[in-house]
C-alpha cells in the first residue's frame, strides 16, 4: 500500500510519454498501448490497493513522497502557525472507493476511446491520449491527496485537462469557446475554494483534512450564528458548485460536450464533476459543523437536480441531454450531502459514475453510428442496427431511472429517505426529479432507438454491420449506422455489468441488506477523535435511520419506484405508442415548452447581466468620458469663447501670445535639449559619472 | 630554510630539466616507433641507433636563421612560443610524481607541490595555452597559419570542454582537487579509477589527443591541409618552441591520465596484498611506466589512423563527447548518492 | 611532395563590395599536397569551398610541340616524361599510335610482355596514388607500405631495362629487349607478395571509420554528369560507367585475358578509392595469365630502319593507371618527324572536373579530392 | 604600511576600477572599452575577495563568482552585438554608434 | 614584510598593465595586456586566500573570455584605424578630470575610514568560526549549492540566455 503514490504517477508517465514522444513519433497503437497500458497498471493497483485497505484495521493510509512546502511561518488564528504541504496521498475509504472508480471507469474509457477517437490524425490521437492520462493524473492526485494544497493542485489540474479536452477540436470555434467557458466559469468556483483554504490555515494551522477536521471537531456546532466554520464551508461550496456545475454555475457543464464523448463521459460525467461532491463528503466534518450552510446546499442541490431534470425534458441534443442529466444528479448528491447523508451521496456518486459513463460511451457509439449526428429527431429505429448499444444504454437508463435492482435505484433511494426525514419540501422535489429522470431518459431512449429510422440516407442501402471502417480502422464513406467495433462495446458490456451491479454494495437494511458501502464510508466523514464527547452529527444521523420503521422505508421506495414507472410509462405513450400526442402536449404547452427548451434563458441571463453589465459598465465608463469629461472641455471652450467674446484684445495679445509662448518655448528648448542626446555611450556614462561623483562628494564632506 | 627554499628549488630544477629532456627523447621516441611500425629503422646515423638525434635536433635548430616574416608583428611573434611554452611546462608544479620518499635524511616529496585545488590548477593553466596558438597564428600575418590558429583554438576549447567534464566525474570519484589526493584516494579504493570510470577515461583520451593536437586530431597543423599550420612562418628556436610544447602537453596528458585514471605513483592491484613485492620497484618508476605506455598508445595511433575533418572533430566533440561526459557526471553522481 | 615548404601567398580582395565572409585562399603551387606545382584558387566561407579555381600549367615543358621536331623513336623518350610515374603506358600508346599509323604487325611474344610491363607499371602508379592520397588524409603508413611495393615494381623494371623511372620500354613495333631469364618468376613472386599487401592496405583504410568519414559523400559525381566533364579512368568508374579501353578497344594482348572492370556505385570519393584496390587485384590476375602464357618468339615485328609512317593521321587511345591516354598523330609521310602531334592526357581531362567535386566541400576535402582524381603534373602541363 | 590590511585592497582596487573608468570614457574603440569594463568588473572581485578576507567568510567569493558568471555572460552577448555592427557599419568605433539617438 | 613587497609589486603592476591595456593602440596588445592584468589579479586572488577564486579567474576570464576578445579582434579585419573618427562632443577631458577626482575622493575616504576605525572586526568574525583557510573550494560549494542555490541557477541562466543571444547575433543567417 505503501506505493499508492504509484497509482496517480502511472497515468502521469503515461502522459508524458505521450506528450513528448508520442505526438511525434508514435503510431496509434503504440500511444493506444501506452495510454490503457499506463491506466491498466493504475487500476491494477487501485484494485491491489483497495483490497489491501479492506484487510487493514486502521482503515486508512497515508504515504508522504515527499516535503512540498517547507514549514513557513504564517500568522494563523492562534498565533504563528507553519504553512506546510507535503506530497502527501491518504488511503481511506473514501479515497479508496474514488481511485478504483476513477482508474477503473478511466480504464474502460481509454480503450473505449482507442476507437473513438481512430478518425483523428496520429498526432491528435497521442495528443488525446496524453490529455486523457494527464486528466487521469490530475483526478487521482486530488483524490488521494492528504491535504487541501494537493487536493488543490489535483483540482486545478483536471480543471486544466478539462479545459483542453473540451477543445479538442479547437478548430471548431464552438468547441475553444465552449473550453474557455469552463474555464471561466470554474474560475469563480476556484476562487471560493482558494479562499476557503486560506481560511481553513488560518482557522486551524494545518491542511491536512484529519488535523481541520479533528479541529473542527473540537469546535462547537454552529447551529445559529454564521461562524468562521460556516463561511469556510461556504467558500468551500461555492468552489464544489463551479467544479460540479450547480446553481448557478451549472451552464459551463452543456457546453462541455463540444469535447469528445469519451471525454464527457469520463470527465464530465463520471469522475471530475463529482469533484465537488467529494470535497464537500472529504470536509464532512466541517459541514456537520455548519448545519446553515448545509441547508443552502441542500436547497441548491434540489433546485439544480429539478431545474436540469426539467431543461432535460425538452432538449434534442443527446449529448446535451445526458449532460442536463449529469446535472440533475450532481444536484442528488448535493441534495444527499446537504441533509447530512455524506454516505449516500458518495453512493450515488459511484452508481452514477458507471451508469453515466455507460450512457455517455453509448451516446458516443450511437453518434459515432450516425456520423457525428447528435440531434435525436435525426436517429430512431437504431435499436436494430447496434443491438449491443441499445441493450447496454437500456440498462444504463433502467439504472438511473431508478428500477430495481438496478444500482441507480439504491442509492437514489437511500437518498430520497434521507431527504425524507429530513426535509419534506425537498422531498417532493427530489421525487419530481426523479420521475422527470425517468421521463426523459426513456424518451432519449424512444427517440434513438425506436421508431422509424428518421436520419439520411447512406450510400450503400444494405448497411452492414462494420462496413463504416476501411483497412486503416479510418471512416471511409459513409454506410449508414452500423454497429460500434468491440473496443466501444467492450466497455460498454462492462459498464452495464457496473451499473447493475454497483448498487448491491448499498441495499439498505429495509430490503434486508447491511447498506454495507455507508458502513464501510463512514470513518471518512466523522473526526478521528470520535471517541470524545459530541457523538458527530453523521453519526447521529445514520442512528436516526433506525428509528422510523422499515415499513416506511419500502412505502418510500415503492412510491420512487411508481414515480419511475409513472415517468416511463408516460415516455413510451408519447414517444413510442402515440408520437403525435408529443406534438400535441408541446403545442399546448408551448410557453413552457419554449421556456425550457431555452434553458429557462439561464445563458441569455448571464449573458445579459454579467456578460453585458461588464460591457455596459465600460460602455459607461465611456459615455462618461464622452459626456461629462467631454461636456467640461466643450464647456470649457464655451466660456473661452464667451470670454474672448468679451475681449478680443485680451484674447488676441495675452491669450494667443502665451500659447505661442508656450509653444515657442517648447519646440526652442527641444531643439538645446536634443543635443543632450548625441547618442555617445561616453556622454551618458560621463552623466553617470557626475552622478557617482557627487554622491561620492556629498558623503565626503558630510563625513 | 633548506626545506622552504632550496629543496623546492632543487626540485624545479632537476624536474624542468628531467621534462626538457623526455621531451626531446619523446621526439626521437615518436620517430622510432613510428618507423618500426613502418617497417623502416627511423634515425640511425647519429650516436648508435640514433639516440644522439635530440641533441643534433637542439643543435640544429638552435643555430638555424631565425626568420620574423615582414609585417609580422614582431613583439607578438616572440611571444607566442612562449606563451605556448610556460603552461604546458608550469603544469608539472603540481603532478605527484611519487609519494614522499627519505633522501639523505630528509623527508622529501616527489611532488613540487600539492596544493588542494590541483586539479583546477592544471584546466586553468592547460586553458592560457590556446594564447600561444591564437596570436603565434595571428602574429604571423599570413592566411594559413590564421586558419589554423583559429581552428587549433576552437578546438582546444571545444575539447576543453569534454575534457573538463571528465575531470568533474573524477572529482566526485576522489572526493577532493588534490592530485596526491586523487592518488591516494584510489589507494583506499584499492582501485585505479579506469576501472571505475572506463568512459571518463575514453573521453579523457581522446580529449586529450585533441587538447595536444595529434593524430587523428592533427587537423590544426595538418601539413597536407594547411601546410603546418600555426607555426608555418615560423623557424629556428622559436619553431622549436612551438615543437617542444606540442610534445610536452603530451607528457602532462599522459602524466595527468596517469594520475586520475591509472592511479599514479601506485603499484598495479594496490589492495591486493600478494602483489606486496612490487613494492620494491620504486613508486616513481611505476609513474613513469605508466605514462610511457600512454605516450606509447599517442605514437601508435598516430602511425595509424587517418585524419579526421574539421568539421566531423567538432561535431565529435560538441555532439558525442560532451553530452557523453555530462551524462558520465549524472552516472558518477547518482551512483555516489546511491551507492 | 611533403615537407614544410614555405608557401607564397597573396591575398586578393573578393570585391569591392565589403564582405567578412568570403576568403581567397591560394593553394599551391607550392603545397604539400597539390601533388606537384598545381596552384588552386579556393574561394572560401569560412572552411566552407564556395569556388575553385585550377591554375595549371606550371610545369609545361611543350612536349607536344617537341615533338614535332624529333624523329620518331626520339619521342618515346620524351613520352616518358608525361606521365613520369606511368611511364610504360605512355611509352605503349604512343608506340601502338605509330603502329597502328604504319599498320606494324606486332609479334605475340612482345604483346604480351608488354600487357605485363603495363600492367606492373599500373600497380605501381596505384601504390603512389593510395600512399599520397591516405597521406593527404593523414594516414601515413599507408604512404611508406605503398612505397615499399612500389620499389618491389621498380626494382623489376629496372631489371629489364636498366632505368626505375622513365624506363623508354617500348619500341615501334615491338620491344626494345626481351625479359631476362627468371623475371618471369620473379614476377609472379611480386604477384603473391602484393596479394598479401593488399590485404593490408585494406585493414589500414577500407573500413576505417575516419577514412569512411574522410571519403565516403565526398565529391559525388554520377555518370551522366561525369561523362559530360569528360572524366575518365577510375574517376569515371568510380561513377558508375563501365568505360574501359582494355575492354572496349582490346590493344595488347587484352583481349586474351580474363579480367573484370570494376566499377562504383555512389560516385564518391569512397567509390574511387575501390574501383582502384580492386585494379590492383584485376592487373594482378592479368599479370598471372600473362606471364604463364608467354609465347615464344620475337620481340619486334617487321618495322623499317628508318620509321617513316605514310602521310595519314590517325589516333589511338590507351588506358594508362590515370585514365584513357590518347595520341592523336598526322604524318606527312615525307619528314622524319610528326606533322601533327598531340596527348588527350587523362590527368588533364580528369582535373578538369575538381571545381565540381570541391564546391560546397570543407578545404580539407580539397585535399582527398585531388588525390582521388589522381593527377600527375607532368602530364597535366606536358 | 608595511602591514598589508584590506584598506590596501580597497585602494588599489579603487585605481584599478578608475582606470576602467577612464577607459570607457576615452577610448573610441568599442572592443577595447569592453576590456575596461571588465577591468572595471575585477576591480570589484579584488574589493569582493577582500572583504571575504577581512570577515573570514566566503561569501564574498561567492559574489565573486556571480560576477564572474555575469562577466562571461556580457562578453558573449557583447562580443555578438560588436560582431553583428561590425558586419553591418564595418566599424568599432563607438561614436559612429549613434544611430538609435532622437 | 615579505607580503608587503609582494602586495606593492602586484599592485604596481596590475595598475600598469591595466593602463596599458586602455592606452595601447593595438587591440590585440590591448588583449594581451588584460590577459596578464587578469593574471595578476589572480595572483592577487592568492594571497587574499581566495584560490578557488583565482582559478576560476584565470579559467573563466584568462582561458575563455579574453580568448573570446581575441577571437572578435580577428574577425573585425579593420580596414582602418577605429580611432580615426571622433565625436566632437564626447567631453573626454570632463570625463577624464572627473574620473581622477572620483579617485582621489575614493582613496581619501578609504583611508580616512581605515584610519578612523582600526583594527576591523576580522578577529571576531574569525572566532565565529568560518576558517577560510582549509576547504575553500568545498565552502565555495557549500554557499553556492545552499544559501545561494537560486542565484546560483539563474545565473546557469543567464548564462544560457547569453548563449543563445549570442549564437543568434554571431550567425549570419539562422
Amino acid at each position: 500500500m505503501d506505493v499508492i503514490w504509484l497509482i496517480p504517477l502511472l497515468p502521469g508517465i503515461g502522459a508524458a510519454v505521450n506528450g513528448l514522444l508520442g505526438i511525434r513519433f508514435f503510431s496509434k497503437v503504440q500511444t493506444a498501448v501506452v495510454g490503457c497500458g499506463s491506466m491498466g497498471l493504475a487500476a491494477l493497483l487501485s484494485v491491489y490497493a483497495f483490497v489491501q485497505l479492506l484487510g487493514s484495521e486502521s482503515r486508512v493510509h497515508d504515504v508522504v513522497v515527499a516535503t512540498w512546502i517547507p514549514p513557513i511561518a504564517l500568522e494563523t488564528v492562534d498565533g504563528i502557525g507553519a504553512f506546510a504541504a507535503d506530497w502527501a496521498f491518504r488511503l481511506d475509504p473514501l479515497s479508496g472507493m474514488m481511485i478504483l472508480v476513477v482508474s477503473g471507469i478511466g480504464l474502460l474509457i481509454h480503450i473505449y476511446s482507442t476507437s473513438y477517437m481512430l478518425s483523428e490524425s496520429d498526432a491528435g490521437y497521442a495528443r488525446f491520449f496524453c490529455y486523457l492520462n494527464l486528466f487521469c493524473f490530475f483526478m487521482l492526485t486530488l483524490v488521494l491527496g492528504a491535504n487541501l494544497l494537493v487536493m488543490f493542485v489535483g483540482w486545478e489540474g483536471v480543471g486544466l485537462c478539462s479545459y483542453l479536452l473540451i477543445g479538442f477540436w479547437y478548430e471548431k470555434q464552438s468547441a475553444s469557446d465552449a473550453g474557455k467557458k469552463a474555464f471561466l466559469v470554474n474560475r469563480i468556483g476556484d476562487w471560493g475554494f482558494v479562499l476557503g483554504i486560506f481560511l481553513i490555515f488560518f482557522t486551524f494551522g494545518s491542511l491536512d483534512f484529519r488535523e481541520v477536521a479533528a479541529g473542527a471537531a473540537a469546535m462547537p456546532i454552529e447551529a445559529a450564528e454564521f461562524g468562521v466554520i460556516s463561511l469556510i464551508c461556504l467558500f468551500l461550496f461555492v468552489g464544489a458548485v463551479g467544479k460540479s456545475a450547480q446553481i448557478p454555475l451549472y451552464v459551463w457543464l452543456p457546453d462541455a460536450m463540444e469535447g469528445p464523448t469519451p471525454v464527457s463521459a469520463l470527465i464530465h460525467a463520471a469522475t471530475m464533476v463529482t469533484a465537488g461532491v467529494y470535497m464537500v463528503c472529504r470536509n464532512a466534518v466541517l459541514f456537520t459543523h455548519a448545519p446553515m450552510v448545509m441547508t443552502i446546499v441542500a436547497v441548491i442541490g434540489g433546485l439544480t437536480a429539478l431545474m436540469a431534470a426539467s431543461i432535460g425534458l425538452t432538449q434534442t441534443d443527446i449529448k446535451r441531454v445526458l449532460a442536463y442529466s449529469t446535472v440533475s444528479q450532481l444536484g442528488y448528491m448535493f441534495l444527499a450531502t446537504g441533509v447530512g447523508a455524506f454516505g449516500a451521496g458518495a453512493f450515488h456518486l459511484m452508481t452514477h459514475a458507471f451508469f453515466k459513463a455507460l450512457l455517455f460511451l453509448g451516446s458516443g457509439s450511437v453518434i459515432h453510428a450516425m456520423n457525428e449526428e447528435q440531434d435525436m429527431r435525426r436517429m430512431g429505429g437504431l435499436k436494430t442496427f447496434m443491438p449491443v448499444t441499445f441493450v447496454t444504454m437500456l440498462v444504463g437508463t433502467l439504472a438511473i431511472a431508478g428500477i430495481p435492482p438496478l444500482a441507480g435505484f439504491f442509492s437514489k433511494d437511500e437518498i430520497l429517505f434521507r431527504t425524507f426525514l429530513h426535509n419534506r419540501a425537498l422531498w417532493i422535489l427530489a421525487v419530481a426529479t426523479a420521475g422527470m429522470t425517468a421521463f426523459y431518459m426513456f424518451r432519449l431512449m424512444a427517440m434513438t432507438f425506436y421508431g422509424d429510422y428518421r436520419g439520411p440516407a447512406w450510400e450503400n442501402a444494405e448497411g452492414d454491420d462494420h462496413g463504416g471502417h476501411d483497412e486503416n480502422g479510418g471512416h471511409g464513406a459513409w454506410h449508414g449506422p452500423h454497429e460500434s467495433p468491440p473496443p466501444m462495446t467492450g466497455p460498454l458490456m462492462a459498464l452495464a455489468v457496473g451499473a447493475i451491479v454497483a448498487g448491491f454494495v448499498g441495499i439498505p437494511a429495509a430490503l434486508g441488506g447491511s447498506n454495507a458501502i455507508e458502513h464501510f464510508l463512514e470513518p471518512s466523514f466523522v473526526a478521528e477523535a470520535h471517541v470524545e464527547g459530541g457523538e458527530v452529527a453523521a453519526g447521529e444521523a445514520a442512528e436516526e435511520v433506525h428509528e422510523i420503521s422499515h415499513a416506511a422505508e419500502l412505502g418510500l421506495m415503492a412510491l420512487s419506484i411508481l414515480v419511475a414507472l409513472g415517468g416511463i410509462g408516460l415516455a413510451y405513450r408519447l414517444y413510442i405508442a402515440r408520437p403525435e400526442l408529443a406534438e400535441a402536449w408541446r403545442a399546448r404547452w408551448a410557453g413552457v415548452h419554449r421556456v425550457l427548451l431555452n434553458k429557462y434563458y439561464v445563458d441569455e441571463l448571464y449573458q445579459s447581466t454579467v456578460v453585458r453589465g461588464t460591457m455596459s459598465g465600460g460602455r459607461g465608463l465611456w459615455r462618461f468620458d464622452g459626456r461629462v469629461v467631454d461636456g467640461a472641455v466643450n464647456g470649457a471652450g464655451w466660456l473661452t469663447i464667451v470670454s474672448s467674446w468679451c475681449s478680443q484684445l485680451f484674447d488676441r495679445y495675452a491669450v494667443d501670445g502665451a500659447v505661442n509662448l508656450i509653444g515657442w518655448s517648447a519646440s526652442e528648448s527641444s531643439f538645446s535639449l536634443r543635443r543632450i542626446q548625441t547618442g555617445l555611450i561616453q556622454n551618458y556614462a560621463l552623466v553617470m559619472l557626475l552622478g557617482v561623483f557627487v554622491f561620492v562628494s556629498i558623503y565626503l564632506l558630510v563625513q | 630554510m633548506v626545506d622552504a627554499i632550496v629543496i623546492p628549488l632543487l626540485k624545479i630544477v632537476i624536474l624542468l630539466n628531467a621534462v626538457l629532456v623526455a621531451v626531446s627523447y619523446l621526439v626521437l621516441l615518436e620517430r622510432k616507433v613510428i618507423a618500426f611500425v613502418q617497417s623502416r629503422l627511423g634515425p640511425m646515423r647519429v650516436g648508435p641507433h640514433g639516440i644522439l638525434q635530440p641533441i643534433a635536433d637542439a643543435v640544429k635548430l638552435m643555430t638555424k636563421e631565425d626568420i620574423t616574416p615582414a609585417r609580422a608583428d614582431r613583439w607578438v611573434f616572440t611571444a607566442a612560443p612562449i606563451m605556448v611554452m610556460v603552461p604546458a611546462l608550469i603544469v608539472f608544479a603540481v603532478i605527484p610524481f611519487g609519494p614522499e620518499v627519505e633522501l639523505f635524511g630528509r623527508s622529501v616529496p616527489l611532488y613540487i607541490t600539492d596544493i588542494n585545488i590541483g586539479l583546477l590548477y592544471i584546466v586553468s593553466v592547460a586553458s592560457l595555452g590556446v594564447y600561444g596558438i591564437i596570436l603565434g597564428g595571428w602574429a604571423s600575418n599570413s592566411k594559413y597559419p590564421l586558419l589554423s590558429s583559429l581552428r587549433a583554438s576552437a578546438q582546444l576549447i571545444s575539447y576543453e570542454v569534454a575534457v573538463t567534464m571528465t575531470l568533474v566525474s573524477m572529482i566526485l570519484m576522489a572526493g577532493t582537487l588534490s592530485m596526491v589526493g586523487i592518488v591516494e584516494s584510489q589507494r583506499d579504493a584499492s582501485l585505479w579509477f579506469i576501472f571505475a570510470q572506463p568512459v571518463a577515461f575514453a573521453i579523457f583520451f581522446i580529449g586529450g589527443l585533441a587538447e595536444t593536437n595529434r593524430a587523428p586530431f592533427d587537423m590544426p597543423e595538418a601539413e597536407q591541409e594547411l601546410t603546418g599550420g600555426f607555426h608555418t612562418e615560423y623557424s629556428g628556436m622559436r619553431f622549436a618552441l612551438f615543437f617542444l610544447a606540442e610534445y610536452a602537453n603530451m607528457i602532462v596528458i599522459s602524466s595527468v591520465a596517469t594520475t586520475l585514471f591509472l592511479g599514479g605513483y601506485l603499484r598495479p592491484f594496490p589492495g591486493v596484498e600478494g602483489l606486496a613485492f612490487l613494492d620494491l620497484i620504486p613508486a616513481w618508476s611505476w609513474f613513469v611506466l605508466k605514462t610511457f605506455v600512454f605516450l606509447y598508445v599517442f605514437l601508435w595511433i598516430r602511425a595509424t589512423l587517418p585524419r579526421y575533418r574539421y568539421d566531423q572533430l567538432m561535431r565529435l566533440g560538441w555532439k558525442v563527447l560532451i553530452p557523453i561526459a555530462i551524462g558520465n557526471v549524472v552516472v558518477t553522481g547518482v551512483a555516489k548518492v546511491l551507492l | 611532395m611533403s615537407g614544410n615548404e614555405t608557401t607564397t601567398m597573396k591575398v586578393e580582395t573578393p570585391s569591392p563590395m565589403f564582405d567578412t565572409t568570403e576568403m581567397v585562399l591560394n593553394m599551391g603551387p607550392q603545397h604539400p599536397s597539390t601533388h606537384g606545382v598545381l596552384r588552386i584558387v579556393l574561394k572560401l566561407d569560412g572552411e566552407r569551398v564556395l569556388d575553385a579555381d585550377v591554375v595549371v600549367g606550371y610545369l609545361h615543358r611543350g612536349i607536344e610541340k617537341l615533338s614535332e621536331n624529333r624523329d620518331w623513336t626520339q619521342i618515346i623518350l620524351l613520352t616518358d616524361r608525361m606521365d613520369y610515374v606511368a611511364a610504360a603506358s605512355t611509352n605503349l600508346g604512343y608506340c601502338e599510335t605509330v603502329e597502328k599509323l604504319m599498320s606494324v604487325e606486332v609479334p605475340r611474344r612482345a604483346r604480351y610482355i608488354r600487357t605485363i610491363l603495363n600492367e606492373l607499371q599500373r600497380i605501381g602508379s596505384h601504390c603512389l596514388w593510395l600512399g599520397t592520397h591516405a597521406m593527404d588524409i593523414g594516414a601515413m603508413t599507408v604512404f611508406l607500405y605503398a612505397f615499399r611495393e612500389r620499389e618491389l615494381i621498380l626494382d623489376l623494371f629496372e631489371e629489364y631495362c636498366g632505368a626505375r623511372l622513365t624506363y623508354n620500354s617500348m619500341r615501334v613495333g615491338g620491344l626494345p629487349l626481351d625479359i631476362p631469364p627468371g623475371w618471369d618468376k620473379k614476377v609472379n613472386e611480386f604477384c603473391d607478395i602484393m596479394d598479401s599487401k593488399l590485404t593490408e592496405y585494406e585493414t589500414l583504410l577500407t573500413h576505417n571509420r575516419i577514412w569512411l568519414e574522410r571519403t565516403k559523400d565526398i565529391g559525388v559525381i554520377d555518370g551522366p554528369e561525369a561523362i559530360a566533364l569528360g572524366l575518365c579512368g577510375p574517376t569515371l568508374r568510380g561513377s558508375g560507367v563501365a568505360r574501359d579501353v582494355r575492354k572496349d578497344e582490346p590493344y595488347a594482348a587484352y583481349d586474351e585475358f580474363d579480367f573484370d572492370v570494376p566499377i562504383g556505385t555512389r560516385g564518391d570519393t569512397y567509390d574511387r578509392y575501390l574501383v582502384r584496390i580492386e585494379e590492383f587485384r584485376q592487373s594482378l590476375r592479368i599479370i598471372r595469365q600473362a606471364v604463364d602464357g608467354i609465347p615464344e618468339g620475337p620481340i619486334v615485328g617487321k618495322v623499317p630502319r628508318l620509321i617513316k609512317p605514310p602521310a595519314g593521321e590517325t589516333y589511338h587511345a590507351v588506358e594508362s593507371p590515370k585514365g584513357e591516354i590518347g595520341f592523336f598523330i598526322a604524318s606527312d609521310g615525307r619528314s622524319t618527324n610528326p606533322y601533327r602531334f598531340r596527348v588527350r592526357p587523362p590527368s588533364f581531362c580528369n582535373l578538369q572536373g575538381l571545381p565540381r567535386l570541391v564546391r560546397g566541400h570543407m578545404v580539407a576535402d580539397v585535399v582527398a579530392l585531388i588525390g582521388s582524381i589522381d593527377i600527375v603534373l607532368g602530364e597535366v602541363d606536358r | 604600511m608595511l602591514e598589508i590590511t584590506p584598506t590596501h585592497y580597497l585602494v588599489l582596487s579603487a585605481g584599478l576600477f578608475m582606470i576602467g573608468v577612464i577607459g570607457v570614457m576615452v577610448r573610441r574603440n568599442i572592443i577595447i572599452i569592453f576590456m575596461s569594463i571588465e577591468l572595471m568588473l575585477n576591480a570589484v572581485n579584488v574589493n569582493l575577495a577582500a572583504f571575504s578576507q577581512q570577515w573570514q567568510h566566503v561569501t564574498g567569493q561567492v559574489f565573486a563568482v556571480f560576477v564572474i558568471a555575469v562577466a562571461a555572460a556580457e562578453a558573449a552577448v557583447g562580443l555578438g552585438i560588436i560582431l553583428a555592427f561590425y558586419r553591418n557599419k564595418e566599424t568599432v568605433n563607438i561614436d559612429e554608434m549613434n544611430v538609435m539617438r532622437w | 614584510m615579505a607580503e608587503a613587497i609582494v602586495f606593492y609589486g602586484l599592485a604596481a603592476l596590475i595598475l600598469g598593465f591595466a593602463v596599458l591595456v586602455i592606452s595601447t593602440r593595438n587591440t590585440v596588445h590591448s588583449a594581451l595586456y588584460l590577459v596578464v592584468n587578469f593574471l595578476l589579479v589572480a595572483m592577487l586572488y592568492v594571497m587574499l586566500g581566495a584560490e578557488f577564486l583565482a582559478a576560476i579567474q584565470v579559467l573563466v576570464y584568462a582561458g575563455g573570455i579574453v580568448v573570446l576578445y581575441l577571437f572578435v579582434v580577428m574577425l573585425v579585419n579593420l580596414k582602418r584605424p577605429p580611432e580615426t573618427h571622433q565625436d566632437p562632443r564626447r567631453q573626454t577631458r570632463l570625463g577624464l578630470a572627473l574620473a581622477s577626482a572620483l579617485l582621489a575622493e575614493l582613496a581619501a575616504i578609504i583611508v580616512y575610514s581605515a584610519t578612523g576605525e582600526s583594527a576591523p572586526a576580522a578577529t571576531a568574525a574569525a572566532a565565529a568560526g568560518a576558517d577560510i583557510a582549509g576547504g575553500n573550494v568545498e565552502q565555495i560549494g557549500m554557499l553556492l549549492y545552499t544559501n545561494y542555490l537560486i542565484p546560483f541557477e539563474v545565473a546557469s541562466m543567464l548564462l544560457l540566455v547569453a548563449m543563445i543571444g549570442a549564437i543568434v547575433l554571431a550567425k549570419r543567417e539562422l
